[in-house]
């Protein structure tokens, strides 16, 4: 069965005729696959949920998440004494109703948890690709500055970076997506490295294919899959990010709404009214942990090597 | 002649969340002293499985069920683990199929050898290294020095399987398992290697088992030979009587696709069908969908291993009801 | 298999030992700790000190470690009255001339005089490098003149009715000018010698400033301790719990929602006291703006119920008030202190006056870290401008990129601060109603303010200065290019064993605490 | 060996570059420190006039060139905030950052090993539950939290560790303890999916079959071979480190860069900036090169190229 489902998914090209109905073959499998693992389906359980939360928000929601309310503040949760049902979780400092703002908060944490991974994507698997394509020269310069951003601390870098621009969802996406390119860089080029030496390559050049058709056409998917897992598990990292970020006052700003936020603004009241920060830090850790499983999974499905053949 | 190893319906299942699947259902064999047993059978048979069975090896979720494996008046299955591992690589050894994969990459060849030498012997490491090297020599490797020193990586696939067996053969063992050792060599390696088993179990009176699903391999090194598909034993036979005289439709069915050279045959022809599923094995005789002669009783029943007189066994409805049948069977068989 | 692990569980046995071995040696260690320094009063004001050159720096929490090792000329009390400290008497001579005589036998802790010499050497200093952090405050000064050992005159560019006060603050000590000249300023600042009640043992970078008690103090000597330690712990969370944990004796800025929690325990409590920082919001009052218009002020004005922030932010740790000039300050107008305006049905009607019957939409700046509870009560005003149907758009950030966006002045239709007065006096708080300064930031102007303020600057006249000043408010009051909101106290945790009471300058003066 | 340490040695001057032209720009872009360095109060002539005194409304190319000329001459200048010497106060900061960064890197192998060991060798039962649940949940924590939370349940509850600052061992143990949580789970992780893979290889099978206590063969066999991974893991991650210390520190008031750093980000002290990037990038190239090293001596088949 697992030799089946490698050659099945194995990253050799397709023919584009034949694409399509493979596409849909391949989902299935993966669909099937994932029913026969525990952790996936609870990943993907988690993951739909918080989308699911992050889209419906203002039909759900039972507040205003914005809405101040001088008269409820810090209201702990229903099942606490002075708790009750008005406010499942209770309220912040400033009366402003927990539960809604952890159903708004999922749309920015998960926006910039996605959007930064697609924008780090974009730069890092182009710069790549290039890379490992044409080699020599801008090979060596890619290579050179992806060696530096390695260099300079994540968290170090985000800051000085947030301290140019000034803070905001775009900024925000922009420098974590940023900071995160070389990942994909590095990764990519390898992959790429590889696969340029492969037949199917070098046929597509001796008939004088463009080199953007042999990059986008036959090396990019060959190389997704391998994307695909990486995104997925950094997505959690990126959502952790986003909250050290508000933790040092660098992330977004009121009036939006982030778990990250949340946790940080709750801290000063942790000893005291522990739910304030206590139930973001709790959805960050169960969404990351669903996307941690979901990659996971993705990739014991989508990475032939994750499983360990032998050498 | 002396009996080596007696196996006795010996069971070995794997315990999946879905199912329960009988590798092995209920195998019984011997082994001789001096001898070679050889167990045949397509991938998927349980040979590997009984021969970890012998050892104890099989990795969880396998495990031994039933059945006994007799070893010097001493049954395999039952004793402790550590007593089991005084056995294991001093009384028993086993080679593997892939040399590479079967060599630690990142220990030295050395460090590997001494390591059954100083556990089983109580060497010290300076000892241990002079019987290393002196057995680096009997398999026939030159310059043992600096093969002692090397990795795994740095020696071609026939060097590391000559490894494998002085590894194996350290201890001076009275049953030496070798599980498709020469499989994933080329044809003029593979030669060589079996060469030196011969050699060696001459020089060192060892029993050999092994597993093999090549017959070219059975003619040239094995005295007996054990049949085996989905799980069972299906014939055992002396290997002339097996070569000249197969009983077992699926012998006989192995003997046609296989090739040699002084056959005037052109075209082989291969066994129908695919070996079934061990969770999914058929009713009856498990061989019936494949079987050129199956018969209504193959489709209910399953066979008993029957004893034909002589030390051949086989597993057939075809042989059980009468020998003029059998004789009838034969003439359009062949 | 199984239970064949014993190296495996020795060594993660191991591992659980060592972590175990840490704690046991922690409990030994701090106990150990505690009773060495008996003697040693430990605080914290959460940043680092940030350097001993004393006129390089603008930070109160660094200035509040100075004042203890370098004595300022004249010092203010507890409640902001100006005493005589390093100079016993001065008598102003001329409109810009002002004569000083020290108190006698004062020495460095290096055993040197101070004298006159010195005074000259460290006040011309700031006057006139411009490079130091604190030369705009000193900039009036021209010239010391030394008359003897103990008696000399600062004279002032032109009459300079601040002039005490601007040597009565921060960066006013009086330095060792041998000491400084013979060793360099690089040495300077790293053993600093000053004259003050503790001199300087050790300072380790974002970690400890060590002073012990200075025995030949001319002045109140610092007795029931030995040694005097400023920790620095620049999380708020992480000096609350240092606090309760009985290992520090004072903690700044505790936030309102410890104070409960530092009352509740056996042994800290909250010390309060009012400071001179005002929480206020300047607006923009140039064309263009929907601010420009006095009502839309008002209306805001109306909107913003101040003590309700007070009481539901700070714990009631605050004034409001509609002038930012407190009580205290030369040219106070105390009439508009402890006041503040709320009533939504007159903001709504404001607003429809000025046209805006259906609502308007403005931008606000903010910082977030800086002050108390700043981000708070930024959402807490948007919240509250909502409902007189002004919707607010917050545009907060770090305090840093506030500074900038003030200075370049990218902000919209106005912004929140909360700021201080180190003076003491009107002149420096009010400079902010001046066309001049007020081009720079919401282009306020009235021909009326910028003659009292000009006036006023070089009056040397104090009751007629201060009834100006107080003119200037009354003004401001009915225009409100600024929006005063309410003064804000300063919480200090301290331990129960130690009896303090705080500065309205916010500085810590070892000397006036109390060790029970 | 020699030939390619060379190499790679080659490559750490043009990184170094990058990474300072990289910075200066970005603070560059970021403005000067002019306005922050005054009071609140100080009038837009005070601003301008020290603006100029500083040096600071020259144009770019020559403040770009001056600041590299003293950079080529080792000299990172002086910190703005602090008046003495940037490298001089970073290097002073830096033994503090390393202490902690070593004792999080001892603290996390020290769980994260054993664990990932024995989660490995007996899947699905509880201690295999546990430390899967902790690989997952280490890295979903955000170490702020976790550091306010072992504070008040470590030391001001339980009263058995120091708040914060440094003086003792225990002092470090809450802030390793922070710093290495995420570091732990993800060396769990790892050692426990390379031993899961390496315990089905045929030459663990092979060494099983010589008679070896399965003790054994997972020291001398499995784990040998799971270092691999783990250890260039562990590496690249104590680069992350630094990273994280920032956070940390301050929490935990530890006199280390991370502290240094923040504050002057903030403040825009590009010289502070500057040399403590330069800094701690020669040390994270430093470590990747011994990575790699490391890497090719514990693995005889990746050769030096």
């Amino acid at each position: 069965m697992e030799l089946n489902n490698q050659a099945e998914l194995s990253p050799y090209p397709v023919e584009s005729s034949r694409q399509k109905e493979n596409m849909s073959k391949k989902l299935l499998v993966l669909l099937k696959k994932l029913l026969t693992s525990k952790t996936g389906v609870v990943g993907l359980l988690i993951v739909l949920t918080v989308c699911l939360m992050a889209l419906l928000a203002p039909i759900i929601a039972p507040y205003d998440p914005n809405k101040i309310d001088t008269a409820n503040m810090l209201k702990p949760p229903f099942w606490l004494i002075n708790g009750d049902l008005s406010h499942i979780l209770g309220t912040d400092n400033l009366g402003r109703d927990i539960l809604s703002r952890l159903i708004y908060g999922s749309r920015i944490s998960i926006i910039v948890g996605i959007l930064s991974v697609v924008v780090g994507g974009l730069i890092g698997v182009i710069f790549g690709l290039i890379a490992g394509y044409y080699g020599g020269i801008v090979d060596s310069l890619i290579m050179r500055l992806v060696d530096s951003f390695l260099a300079i601390p994540t968290t170090l870098f985000c800051i000085v970076f947030l301290t140019v621009l000034n803070p905001g969802l775009f900024t925000l996406i922009f420098v974590i997506g940023v900071t995160n390119w070389v990942m994909y860089a590095s990764l990519v080029r390898s992959e790429t490295l590889s696969i340029k030496e492969r037949e199917y390559v070098k046929a597509a050049k001796t008939i004088g294919v463009s080199n953007f058709n042999i990059i986008f056409r036959h090396i990019l998917p060959n190389v997704f899959s391998s994307i695909i897992v990486i995104s997925t598990l950094s997505i959690a990292g990126t959502i952790i990010t986003e909250s050290s970020l508000s933790f040092l006052g660098l992330g977004i700003q009121p009036p939006a709404i982030s778990w990250g936020i949340m946790l940080s603004e709750g801290r000063e009241h942790l000893a005291t009214s522990w739910w304030l920060s206590t139930f973001p830090g709790v959805a960050i850790s169960i969404t990351v942990l669903g996307i941690i499983f979901l990659g996971e999974w993705l990739r014991d499905v989508l990475d032939p090597r994750s499983r360990g053949t032998k050498s | 002649m002396t009996k080596m190893l007696e196996v006795v319906n010996l069971k070995t299942h794997f315990y999946t969340d879905k199912e329960i699947i009988p590798s092995v259902d209920g195998v019984s064999f011997t082994i001789d002293k001096g001898q070679t047993t050889a167990i045949v059978g397509e991938s998927g048979c349980g040979k590997s499985v009984t021969s970890y069975s012998i050892m104890r090896l099989v990795d969880s979720p396998g495990k031994i069920v039933d059945g006994e494996v007799i070893f010097e008046g001493k049954d395999l299955t039952k004793i402790s683990e550590k007593e089991m591992r005084s056995i294991r690589g001093n009384d028993i050894s086993m080679i593997f199929q892939e040399p590479l994969s079967s060599l630690n990459p990142v220990v030295k060849i050395g460090k590997q050898l001494n390591e059954t030498l100083i556990l089983h012997q109580k060497l010290t490491k300076k000892m241990a290294k002079q019987r290393s090297i002196e057995m680096l020599n009997k398999v026939g490797l030159p310059r043992a020095d600096k093969i002692y020193e090397s990795y795994p990586h740095e020696l071609s696939g026939g060097m590391r399987q000559r490894v494998m067996i002085a590894m194996a053969l350290a201890c001076s063992p009275k049953l030496l398992i070798a599980d498709e050792p020469t499989t994933a060599l080329d044809v003029t390696i593979q030669a060589q290697i079996l060469k030196l088993m011969k050699g060696l179990r001459d020089d060192f009176d060892t029993s050999i088992l092994l597993i093999t699903h090549d017959l070219g391999v059975v003619a040239e090194i094995a005295d007996k030979v054990i049949v085996m598909y989905s799980g069972q034993v299906v014939e055992e036979a002396d290997v002339f009587s097996l070569f000249a005289n197969p009983r077992h439709p699926y012998t006989k069915g192995l003997l046609n696709s296989t090739p040699h050279l002084d056959d005037e045959k052109d075209d082989l022809e291969p066994i129908k069908g695919n070996v079934p599923s061990p969770a999914n094995r058929p009713t009856g005789c498990s061989f019936h969908p494949r079987c050129p002669y199956v018969k209504a009783i193959c489709r209910q029943e399953s066979p008993n291993l029957t004893s034909l007189g002589d030390s051949n066994k086989v597993r057939c409805w075809l042989y059980e009801e009468n020998q003029e049948e059998l004789f009838y069977a034969e003439n359009i068989g062949r | 298999m199984r239970g064949k692990f014993s190296t495996l569980s020795i060594y993660a046995l191991v591992s659980i030992l060592l972590l175990a071995g840490c704690t046991t040696t922690s409990k030994g260690a701090t106990t150990e700790v505690t009773k060495e320094e008996d003697k040693t009063l430990i605080i914290s004001l959460g940043p680092d000190l940030m350097t001993w050159d004393i006129h390089n720096h603008t930070t109160t929490t660094t200035e509040a470690i100075h004042v203890n090792v370098f004595d300022y000329l004249l010092m203010r009390d507890k409640v902001g009255e100006i005493q005589p400290h390093l100079a016993k008497e001065w008598n102003k001579i001329d409109d810009t001339t002002v004569e000083f005589k020290l108190n006698e036998g004062i020495k460095f802790h290096n055993g040197e005089d101070l004298t006159a010499e010195d005074v000259k050497f460290t006040l011309e200093r700031v006057a006139k490098d411009d490079t130091l952090r604190s030369h705009g405050d000193y900039d009036t000064i021209k010239e010391v003149k030394v008359l003897d050992d103990l008696k000399f005159q600062i004279i002032t560019t032109e009459p300079d009715p601040m002039l005490l006060s601007r040597i009565s603050r921060q960066a006013s000590g009086i330095l060792p000018k041998d000491y400084i000249e013979e060793n360099g300023w690089d040495h300077f600042e790293n053993s600093p010698v000053g004259s003050g009640p503790l001199k300087f043992v050790e300072w380790k970078r974002d970690n400890q400033v060590v002073l012990e008690a200075n025995p030949d103090y001319f002045g109140k000597k610092v007795t029931n301790v030995d040694q005097v330690i400023f920790r620095a712990i620049p999380e708020d969370s992480t000096r609350v719990a240092e606090l309760l944990s009985g290992n520090i004796d004072i903690v700044a800025n505790v936030p309102p929602s410890d104070w409960e929690r530092v009352k509740s325990s056996d042994n800290s409590q909250i010390v309060n006291g009012p400071s001179n920082r005002n929480y206020m919001i300047f607006l923009r009052t140039q064309e263009g703006w929907p601010t420009s218009d006095v009502k839309v002020r008002e209306a805001m004005d109306y909107a913003i119920d101040d003590q309700a922030i007070v009481d539901s932010l700070l714990n009631g740790g605050g004034t409001p008030s509609l002038s930012r000039v407190n009580p205290g300050d030369i040219g106070a107008q105390e009439e508009l202190y402890g006041k503040y305006n709320y009533d939504v049905t007159k903001a709504k009607q404001l607003l429809a006056e000025a046209g805006y019957e259906d609502g308007l939409t403005i931008e606000l700046s903010g910082p977030t870290g800086r002050y108390i509870q700043d981000r708070e009560v930024m959402q807490l005003i948007a919240g509250m401008l909502e409902e007189a149907g002004i919707k607010t758009e917050m545009n907060l950030m770090k305090w840093e990129p506030f500074v900038e966006l003030r200075e370049q002045q990218k902000f919209k239709d106005g912004y929140l601060i909360a700021l201080g007065s180190s003076f003491f006096d009107a002149g420096q708080s009010l400079n902010y109603y001046g066309t001049d300064r007020a081009s720079s930031i919401n282009g306020y102007s009235n021909p009326e303010v910028d003659q009292l303020l000009s006036d006023a600057e070089t009056l040397m006249d104090e009751s007629a200065r201060i009834e100006m000043y107080q003119r200037v408010q009354d003004i401001a009051n009915d225009e409100k290019p600024i929006l005063p909101l309410f003064q804000i106290d300063q919480y200090f945790g301290v331990s129960k064993s130690i009896e303090y009471e705080t500065r309205m300058d916010e500085l810590i003066y070892i000397p006036d605490i109390i060790n029970k | 060996m020699w030939k390619y340490l060379f190499m790679r040695l080659l490559q750490i001057p043009p990184v170094l570059f990058i990474v300072t032209i990289m910075i200066f720009v970005l603070v560059y872009i970021a403005g000067d420190p002019v306005a922050t360095m005054l009071p609140a109060d100080a009038s837009p002539e005070e601003i301008a006039q020290f603006r100029h005194a500083l040096g600071f409304d020259q144009p770019f190319y020559v403040q770009f060139g001056n600041y590299i000329l003293d950079l080529i001459r080792g000299d990172f200048g002086e910190s703005y905030q602090y008046g003495t010497s940037a490298l001089g106060l970073v290097l002073e900061r830096l033994p503090a950052t390393l202490e902690l960064a070593t004792a999080s890197m001892v603290i996390a192998i020290l769980i994260a090993i054993p664990l990932g060991i024995i989660s490995a060798v007996k899947p699905n039962t509880v201690i295999d539950f546990f430390a899967t649940s902790f690989s997952v949940l280490g890295k979903a924590i955000p170490n702020f939290w976790l550091g306010i939370m072992l504070i008040l349940v470590f030391s001001v509850t339980l009263k058995v560790l120091p708040v914060s600052g440094t003086g003792s061992y225990a002092h470090i143990v809450l802030p390793a303890i922070t710093l290495g949580t995420a570091m732990s789970a993800e060396i769990t992780r790892l050692v426990r999916s390379s031993m899961l893979e390496i315990l089905h290889q045929d030459y663990i099978r092979t060494a099983r079959s010589k008679g070896l206590k399965y003790s054994a063969v997972v020291i001398k066999h499995a784990f040998k071979n799971s270092l691999v991974p783990v250890i260039t893991i562990t590496f690249l991650q104590a680069a992350a480190l630094v990273g994280g210390s920032l956070i940390t520190e301050m929490i935990f008031a530890w006199p280390g860069l991370g502290q240094l750093i923040i504050q002057a980000v903030y403040a825009k002290d590009l010289p502070i900036i500057q040399a403590a990037v330069f800094v701690t990038a020669s040390m994270i190239i430093f470590i990747n090169i011994l990575t790699d090293i490391m890497y090719r001596v514990l693995d005889p088949r990746i050769k030096f190229i």
